[in-house]
């Protein structure tokens, strides 16, 4: 009797209209007992099966023993006077969701007939001249790709989670001891060298600070690399002066 | 406009990676011919309808389409089984029925916050949301004025891409809700409900005060 | 050689992303159509002929070339001036993941100055901070009050515009993409479990349901 395949449930709104239709109910006038009984024999069943259920199955069979509660009890009537069907809301929502559910049906006859075309797969021998890039300098990307982007930027130097907040013992004292410790050793210091062994991002920018603090101090100077994105760490004059602890 | 610029049209269409918008075109061939060349839009549409009519005589196995609001030169559908043996990336998986249920309201009510999706699907959309943004089928489109100042979702013009459509309001419409009620389904339902009623009645023996509602 | 196969050549040839050989498209066919159908690589050879001719008799755009060992096709040279127009799919790809990447750290951490902006990105960012100056999505709002004053960039009104949002604020947090993710994954899984479970329970016996109901 029961013996028909169970499709997908996106949620209890499915479930209900599965319900309907295996009925043959009228939408309008939907049976309140015999579909809630219906239902929560479909919770009990999930149970028994030690399946976990969504919160929102609960929530809908509050909604419908509530709804049959109040069909028991006389109508209430709305300000024109006319009374009003407990159920109303509901079949609303089914409605609403069941016209969702047919379109999606319709767009995926619609990604089929779309995988059945082929679009051109190799441009290598179309001659181009002086190509124009700046024209297409952000084409087609959205808010979603620009947050992705952040995210990659970070994260690329970033080992722990974004979501957990780790203290790092570094501090830029620490970190200025250590620079003047390097350059005492080294004429020059390039500062990709520096900081080639960091791998939190936090540590490489609290150096960066603790070099621009020494640079104010006058203890170091920067000077140009031949490299791009470094730069070169010397001893200042009266670099000597600070105390490195050692 | 000049014969010979259905040929450039041809060629620009046919060299782009992307659906190519008339705009693009338009803007390319004056970057070359002077800013003076007249050439329009509309040009452009006429262009493309001609050169489709010559690959239909011609017999061509591909023509150009319209999609995402531009031109791009795409196979004709029957040449699919041979295709699908190229190619791998086709065979990447389908949306889901949830997917796709989650991209129909988004795609008619956009732009739509998560908590109005999720009222009208009934559960939580977490899940697909991502999966959706991660696929570049729906996108965020700044915030809405309510309270808490939800994020707005869109769809994309992959989305129009993946499923053929030039624009958004090409979509099929969904129906009516009179349109529904009035559906045959439900009319043989209602035929169906005196049969029903009566079975009912002997099931519902037990507690026949339940069913009131009906 | 069936005529139908010309187009089949002529499908297989524009949708392959390598220059396809005579072998393999012999090989798609008998895959679709049985080993036994009659196809040589001399037909495949022959059947491109016939396609170029045909080509250059209609004056189109594009003809198939023969390319390392293979088939591939491609536009005219004459058309090449206007072609520029349109950038190769790599380098725009390469050069959109540049200034997106860029952007979204001026977007995210703004006012920032070119050195913090190069310490993130771990790269020289000259040329992408003139792109998007030059776009007018970026501006320059004063300098820092660090050493040596380095110029302070922000977005302007146009990236607002460009993105659809209103203000600065409504740039969606990191976080809150993060939070949509969260064990999302491990709960569909469990989803998925769940309803195949109920399938199968449904189909081999009388469920429960069914028996308490009446």
């Amino acid at each position: 009797m029961y013996k028909i395949k169970l499709k997908e449930f996106e949620g209890p709104l499915d479930l209900l209209l599965f319900f309907i239709k295996k009925n043959e109910l009228d939408i309008y006038d939907i049976p309140i007992s015999k579909i809630t009984r219906e239902f929560m024999e479909y919770l009990h069943l999930m149970k028994q099966l030690d399946l976990e259920i969504a919160g929102e199955f609960f929530l809908m069979a509050a909604t419908l023993m509530q709804i049959k509660v109040r069909m028991l009890l006389p109508r209430e009537v709305d300000e024109k006077g006319e009374e009003i069907d407990p159920r109303t809301e509901l079949v609303n929502a089914l409605i609403e969701y069941k016209r969702y559910k047919e379109v999606s049906e319709e767009l995926g006859i619609m990604e089929a007939n779309q995988r059945k075309i082929y679009y051109r797969g190799n441009f290598s021998k179309d001659v181009k001249e002086n190509p124009a890039p700046i024209e297409t300098l952000l084409k087609n990307v959205t808010i979603y790709n620009l947050i992705e982007a952040f995210k990659n930027a970070l994260l690329e130097r970033e080992i722990e989670p974004l979501h957990e907040i780790t203290v790092y013992n570094v501090t830029i004292d620490e970190q200025m001891d250590f620079i003047l410790e390097k350059i005492s050793q080294f004429e020059y210091l390039h500062f990709l060298d520096l900081i080639a062994g960091m791998r939190e991002k936090l540590r490489i920018i609290v150096t960066f600070i603790a070099i621009l603090e020494l640079v104010k101090l006058g203890s170091i100077g920067l000077k140009e690399s031949e490299k791009f994105n470094d730069f070169l760490i010397y001893r200042a004059g009266n670099g000597q002066d600070l105390p490195f602890g050692n | 406009m000049d014969k010979i610029y259905h040929s450039v049209i041809e060629a620009l269409v046919f060299a782009s990676d992307e659906p190519i918008t008339a705009n693009e075109i338009v803007k390319a061939i004056k970057a070359i011919d002077g800013e003076e060349t007249e050439i329009t839009n509309a040009d452009i549409e006429n262009a493309v309808d001609k050169l489709n009519e010559k690959y239909t005589t011609q017999d061509l196995a591909f023509k150009i389409l319209r999609l995402a609001g531009g031109f791009v030169f795409g196979t004709k559908p029957e040449f699919a089984k041979y295709l699908g043996f190229l190619s791998t990336e086709k065979s990447r998986r389908r949306l889901s029925q949830a997917a796709l249920e989650t991209l129909a309201i988004i795609a008619y009510k956009q732009p739509i916050t998560k908590p109005e999706l999720e009222t009208i699907r009934g559960v939580n959309s977490d899940y697909m949301i991502n999966q959706l943004l991660e696929k570049g089928l729906i996108t965020i489109k700044g915030r809405a004025e309510t309270v808490g100042r939800p994020l707005l979702y869109v769809t994309t013009n992959n989305f129009l891409k993946y499923f053929g459509l030039n624009k958004i309001s090409d979509l099929p419409k969904p129906r009516e809700i009179e349109e529904i009620v009035k559906d045959q389904d439900f009319l043989e339902q209602k035929r169906q409900l005196l049969k029903n009623a009566i079975e009912e009645t002997m099931l519902e023996e037990n507690s026949p005060a339940e069913e009131n509602g009906n």
